[in-house]
């Protein structure tokens, strides 16, 4: 991969709200945006847009300058091809669903288009409200129009703020195996907003964690998820984020054996896949670790380890950070079970992790 | 009960008033939606000198307006055609004096159209001009439509700028408010009431449906 | 420049109250033979402020005769052209059959609560019935109930809607109806109303010239109310 | 360079601009709002007779409105004092002249509330006036500032009607539009041009704080 | 408990969609309304609001009728006495924060108010907000002023439309430990709509889950969320809900010990409780089978369970209901590890479940 880039620093002051972050990130793949309500994740998605006429800094994405305003360069919105799903959705009342989709499509260069509109309602499942009004949507088909409506553009650079907060389980998951497949398909810089680690983990390539306007911490997800919870309180969840590849499908117990570079995982998956690769994630809360094997419990997987790290979080919680061949395997328990299992930075484990827990 | 003279004179109106409002739309609409993004004290001061044509009694205005416009203007003096007493005189009369009722209302109608949209059609790639009519122009149907009346209802009514403007020639400047006051001033009451009736009942023929459209655009 | 199209209809401008009158002597005009004539209407005042401005109009028929000699001296009529075509008459006036005394004591008295009258200062009828009051020594005690109208058409409409109980009206306008008291011609500046022509056009001439001559037509301005001139006989003492 | 009658019509023409945006607004608030909730072909033409006054000619209107509201007319007839040839008359004439001006804007400023906002509103205890009051009219501000300047200025220079049924009482009726009319007819254009720069120079003085206000609002 | 409820029959429809619900709860506790996007929960929270004015049937809250339409009847909206939290925050945009609260405060009567304004917006950690406009908030800012606002007014009927989607983490939790606490501490019932089975299983006594305009299921937290899986596709996770008290703390290792009806659970908290009754919650992917005790594992809780009911899911997924005392544990295991384990109806087995698996 050569050297497209999005970089860009930016600041901002508004009130007691000070902005200043300085970037520069691969220009493709999953880029999360995590942080505290406030800290200021709209406001970079929005100057990344060219909406904040106030922000000072420079943007520029794959070689073209975006913004420069110590030279009094600003690209103006409608010329930077960015697909923005914005936190409240910002649909045209006026028209309809297809209208809404249509006025996307119709403004998209022939060479960028890639799904026709007929198309692209059907993989966001919305065909069936095309010639609804937007008043006539419930909260979740609005979010699901206005994911369809970004997408149409053939972005080279995709804006999404917090687009699946309100869906249901389904239509979360169906929506996030369509972004990844976009990922996979087109190498379109995503810039990601979210509150939820489980689509970060499912979509990220990178992780950028704000605080009060700057960027506190920042890595590859699996680095970033495996120690998420020691920057917040233990509601902040670590997650193991595992790239693994399908070896074999049993088609009798629907269980796929899944082999990454720390060894081999069994996942539940009823139907064969239709990808060989895939990426799983297990939540640091649902991994638990032994000293030696034990054989008749319902746990399939257990994977030979090595303590990393120990950190406590709390007087009850620590997170244990085991690597497993390359990857890491954070694994949060009780204080006192490390006590009790005597472990320490260099101990050989075993961790445990349940077929179902992995995601 | 209506003569061919009023029948002409109420075409000159009906003529009169619809290119008002289409020239008032066509200079008003861009002027609107510059303000409504526009700040500032500046902005108030244009916004009161548009309002400002309404402050002067009409004759008064078609005098200054005849001082401007006529033979002796300075129009004239830099060598345009002097527009008094032609009906393209009455059509700049007309627009200067209903400005404001065009304007006011469109600066309002497009103020309230929410930021979102527009930025939302900025990403989609819609540049300043086609958010202007792809979200703008939809989004302030309901204030364009009340401006457009107000402006089409107040010419149609209008007599003292048009009379002082237009001269009243039969067929060019004549309008129905001048027959009106015509048949008035020479007692011949029965036909300004009958003329007076016919206004009244061609402005419901084209205002109903206009307000039933408006409505049917919003649900 | 020149073209085969019929010429224009020659248009006058008429002050507003002698409207009715214009229009029996256009209409008389026309049954004679005459060209196509329009009349335009409007206030003494704007009809002659849109004559200078280049109001495309070929003659004038004022309430006073200080506009068209202002015109005159402007140049823009030719002083030949001018004449006096009626000399109005002012009377009080109501539609009360039984309120205004063949002598005008009504004035006097409390028995009315509005006095309708024109604007003195634009309407030659005002500054004649403020004349007449003044000259009676009545302004004093008819000021509070003066209602101004922007015209002698206004101040009869006043009264004739009974909003005004009475009111300085033109003879032209009443008709007999009701009851009057026709103001002496001497107690005020007489009432005259000049005419001018303003271009050459000839039905415009033709038609000055028929109001001016023809007793037809000096016959429709003595019916509507107005004095008639002596003309030619009766020197002007206005005049150049 | 005014005479103290030019400051009396000034003192008169304010007072009526004032009364009479004060009396539009209170009529036509409540009846803006009930229109902008209702719907149908029923409102339509209701919205079209609002605008009725504006296609006749002012003087003409005013003939109309003194044989209705003067001594003779069906008001006197049942009981009501005769409105001709007094301010209050004056107040109700250029209420019904500047009604669509003041009215128009507000169902229009209406019509844009968010019913989010009204719907929350009555979750939060508030009862249909509470709503009205504490909702729609901040939600409408400008609406209501666009309302109230143009009633304010049209009626500033308004004059057909004002003549005709006010009959230019010195300090009572007689307004500063009369005022300039008569210089100019009497062809004292330096008068004309003084009290005609006055009132524009105080509609500037009321105005521009009044959009600066609209603005701030907003923001 | 006296038989104070909620009774409602609605029946509305519009276009594709009807709604069609008869309805009987409880009137105190918390009722989840769970269903996929487009299925009617807000236009049912319309409908109790009085909000919806086509919708035709009856509502009657502890024996106050506000809805009767056989008999000409709706109480209007504002006399509902209804806190609502709207799906799209409804704010005034023309006042402050301060003046949104207030305005929920001045038309509260005396009787209902419970906090103030400045009491209410410190639980609800807007306090520095309080002088903002509404649009110079963040996402996540206006939907905890929204929540504020709605509290503040003493409802007699709480409405909440995913009031914490927009939240991250630590906001989550915050707010929902203080609306457990409202649960407590007031007898208020509330209806609550949300995508996330974790809110429900925190806050909920009673879960309704719709489908395209009409109840498919209902039933107490712990069962419907022990079932919820089999409803819809495995990405639905079931959980378990265990109502426990804290009989000991252990200071020194920050973990509390926890009774309930079937046994004992030990449990990560940093500081002692504030309260000893708690709810604790159980991913059933998190819960493991055994059918032995291992002893030298992490996992700190092993409890001796029955197998009530086994699910096949799908080909790889089966849902083991185990009966814990009189509790539900579900688990979620491959039906590899089911047969493996040779687990029936009625086999006796041990469940795990690691300490920090308990949320
Ligand atoms: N117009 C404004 N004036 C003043 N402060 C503002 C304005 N708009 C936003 N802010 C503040 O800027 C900060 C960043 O806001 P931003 O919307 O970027 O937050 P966010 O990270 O997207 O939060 P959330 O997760 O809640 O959506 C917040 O503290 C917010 O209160
Ligand atoms: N004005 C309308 N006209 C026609 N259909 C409508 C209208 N409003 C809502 N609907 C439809 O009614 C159904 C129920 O909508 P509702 O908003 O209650 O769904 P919901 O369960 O709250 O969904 P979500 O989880 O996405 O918010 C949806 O199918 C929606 O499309
Ligand atoms: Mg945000
Ligand atoms: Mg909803």
């Amino acid at each position: 991969m050569n050297a497209a880039r999005l970089t860009c620093e930016l600041r901002l002051s508004r009130g007691d709200f000070a902005l200043d972050l300085n970037l520069d990130l691969a220009a493709s793949g999953v880029t999360a945006l995590f942080g505290a309500s406030g800290c200021g994740k709209t406001t970079v998605l929005r100057s990344l847009a060219g909406l904040e006429p106030t922000v000072k800094g420079r943007v520029a994405l794959d070689g073209a300058t975006w913004l420069d305003t110590g030279n009094g360069l600003s690209v103006p919105t409608h010329q930077r091809a960015v697909g923005y799903v914005f936190q409240e959705s910002a649909l045209f009342p006026h028209t309809t669903v297809r209208g809404n989709l249509h006025f996307a499509w119709t403004r998209t260069p022939a060479a960028r288009r890639t799904l026709d509109v007929n198309a692209m309602a059907d993989r966001t499942a919305i065909s069936h409200l095309l010639d609804r009004r937007i008043d006539g949507l419930s909260g979740g088909e609005r979010q699901r129009v206005a994911i369809a409506r970004a997408l149409l553009t053939g972005p080279r650079l995709l804006l999404l703020d917090e687009p699946l907060a309100s869906l249901d389980a389904a239509g979360k998951a169906d929506l996030l195996a369509f972004l990844a497949e976009l990922r996979r398909e087109t190498d379109v810089p995503v810039v990601y907003v979210t509150h939820q680690v489980e689509e970060v983990a499912r979509l990220a390539d990178h992780v950028l964690l704000m605080d009060a306007g700057r960027l506190v911490d920042r890595g590859p997800v699996a680095e970033m998820l495996g120690r998420l919870s020691l920057h917040a309180s233990p509601e902040q969840r670590s997650l193991a984020v595992i790239d693994a590849t399908v070896s074999a499908h049993d088609p009798e117990y629907g269980i796929a054996r899944m082999d990454f570079d720390g060894g081999r995982l069994e996942v539940p998956l009823a139907t064969p896949p239709v990808t060989w690769e895939a990426r799983l994630c297990v939540d640091a809360a649902n991994v638990s670790i032994t000293r030696t094997r034990a054989e008749d419990s319902s746990i399939l997987n257990r994977l030979e380890a090595v303590v990393e790290a120990i950190d406590v979080l709390d007087r009850g919680h620590v997170l244990v950070r085991c690597r497993v061949g390359e990857t890491l395997v954070p694994a949060l328990i009780t204080r006192f079970s490390a006590d009790s299992l005597d472990l320490a930075v260099g101990s050989p484990c075993v961790v445990q992790i349940k077929a179902v827990a992995i995601t | 009960m209506l003569g061919a003279a009023d029948l002409q004179a109420l075409g000159v109106s009906l003529l009169l008033a619809a290119v008002t409002v289409i020239g008032l739309l066509a200079c008003g609409l861009p002027l609107a939606w510059w303000l409504a993004r526009r700040d500032g004290t500046g902005k108030a001061w244009l916004e009161a000198v548009i309002a400002l044509p309404l402050v002067l009694p009409p004759t008064v205005l078609g005098f200054y307006l005849l001082l401007l416009l006529g033979k002796t203007g300075p129009l004239a003096a830099v060598g345009l055609p002097p527009l008094a007493f032609s009906f393209g005189g009455l059509v700049v009369g007309s627009m200067i004096y209903s400005l404001p009722f065009v304007v006011q209302p469109l600066i309002t109608g497009f103020e309230n159209i929410d930021q979102r949209r527009l930025d939302a059609a900025a990403t989609l790639g819609a540049g300043p001009r086609d958010r202007f009519f792809s979200v703008a122009l939809p989004g302030a149907r309901s204030a364009i439509i009340t401006g457009a009346v107000l402006g089409f209802a107040h010419t149609l009514g209008e007599f003292g700028v048009v009379l002082m403007l237009g001269g009243s020639l039969p067929g060019e400047t004549r309008v129905a408010s001048i027959a009106i006051y015509q048949h008035v001033e020479s007692m011949d009451l029965a036909s300004a009431h009958a003329l007076s009736a016919v206004l009244v009942v061609i402005s419901l023929v084209l205002l109903v449906p206009t307000y039933i459209l408006r409505r049917r655009s919003r649900s | 420049a020149p073209n085969d199209a019929p010429a224009p209809p020659a248009r006058i401008a008429v002050a507003a109250n002698f409207a009715a009158t214009a229009s029996a002597l256009r209409d008389a005009h026309e049954s004679a033979g005459g060209g196509r004539i329009d009349v335009i209407l409007g206030s003494t005042g704007s009809l002659h402020a849109q004559i200078t401005a280049g109001a495309p109009f070929d003659a004038f028929l004022a309430a006073d005769t200080a506009r068209p000699d202002r015109l005159v001296a402007e140049h823009l009529a030719t002083a030949e052209s001018r004449f006096v075509y009626a000399i109005g008459r002012l009377v009080l006036w109501s539609p009360h059959i039984d309120l205004v005394d063949p002598a005008g004591d009504v004035l006097r008295g409390e028995g009315f609560t509005h006095l309708a009258i024109a604007d003195p200062k634009t309407a030659p009828y005002g500054a004649a019935a403020h004349a007449y009051l003044e000259g009676a020594g009545l302004l004093g005690t008819v000021a509070a109930r003066l209602v101004t109208g922007q015209s002698v058409a206004q101040a009869y409409q006043y009264t004739a809607s009974g909003n005004a109980d009475l009111g300085f009206v033109a003879v032209s306008q009443v008709a007999g109806r009701g009851s009057h008291f026709i103001i002496p011609d001497d107690s005020h500046a007489p009432l005259e109303q000049a005419a001018v022509l303003l271009t050459d056009h000839p039905d415009a001439q033709a038609f000055l010239h028929f109001i001016r001559h023809d007793p037809d037509a000096r016959a429709i301005i003595a019916a509507h109310g107005y004095g008639l001139p002596n003309d030619e006989t009766r020197p002007d003492a206005r005049r150049r």
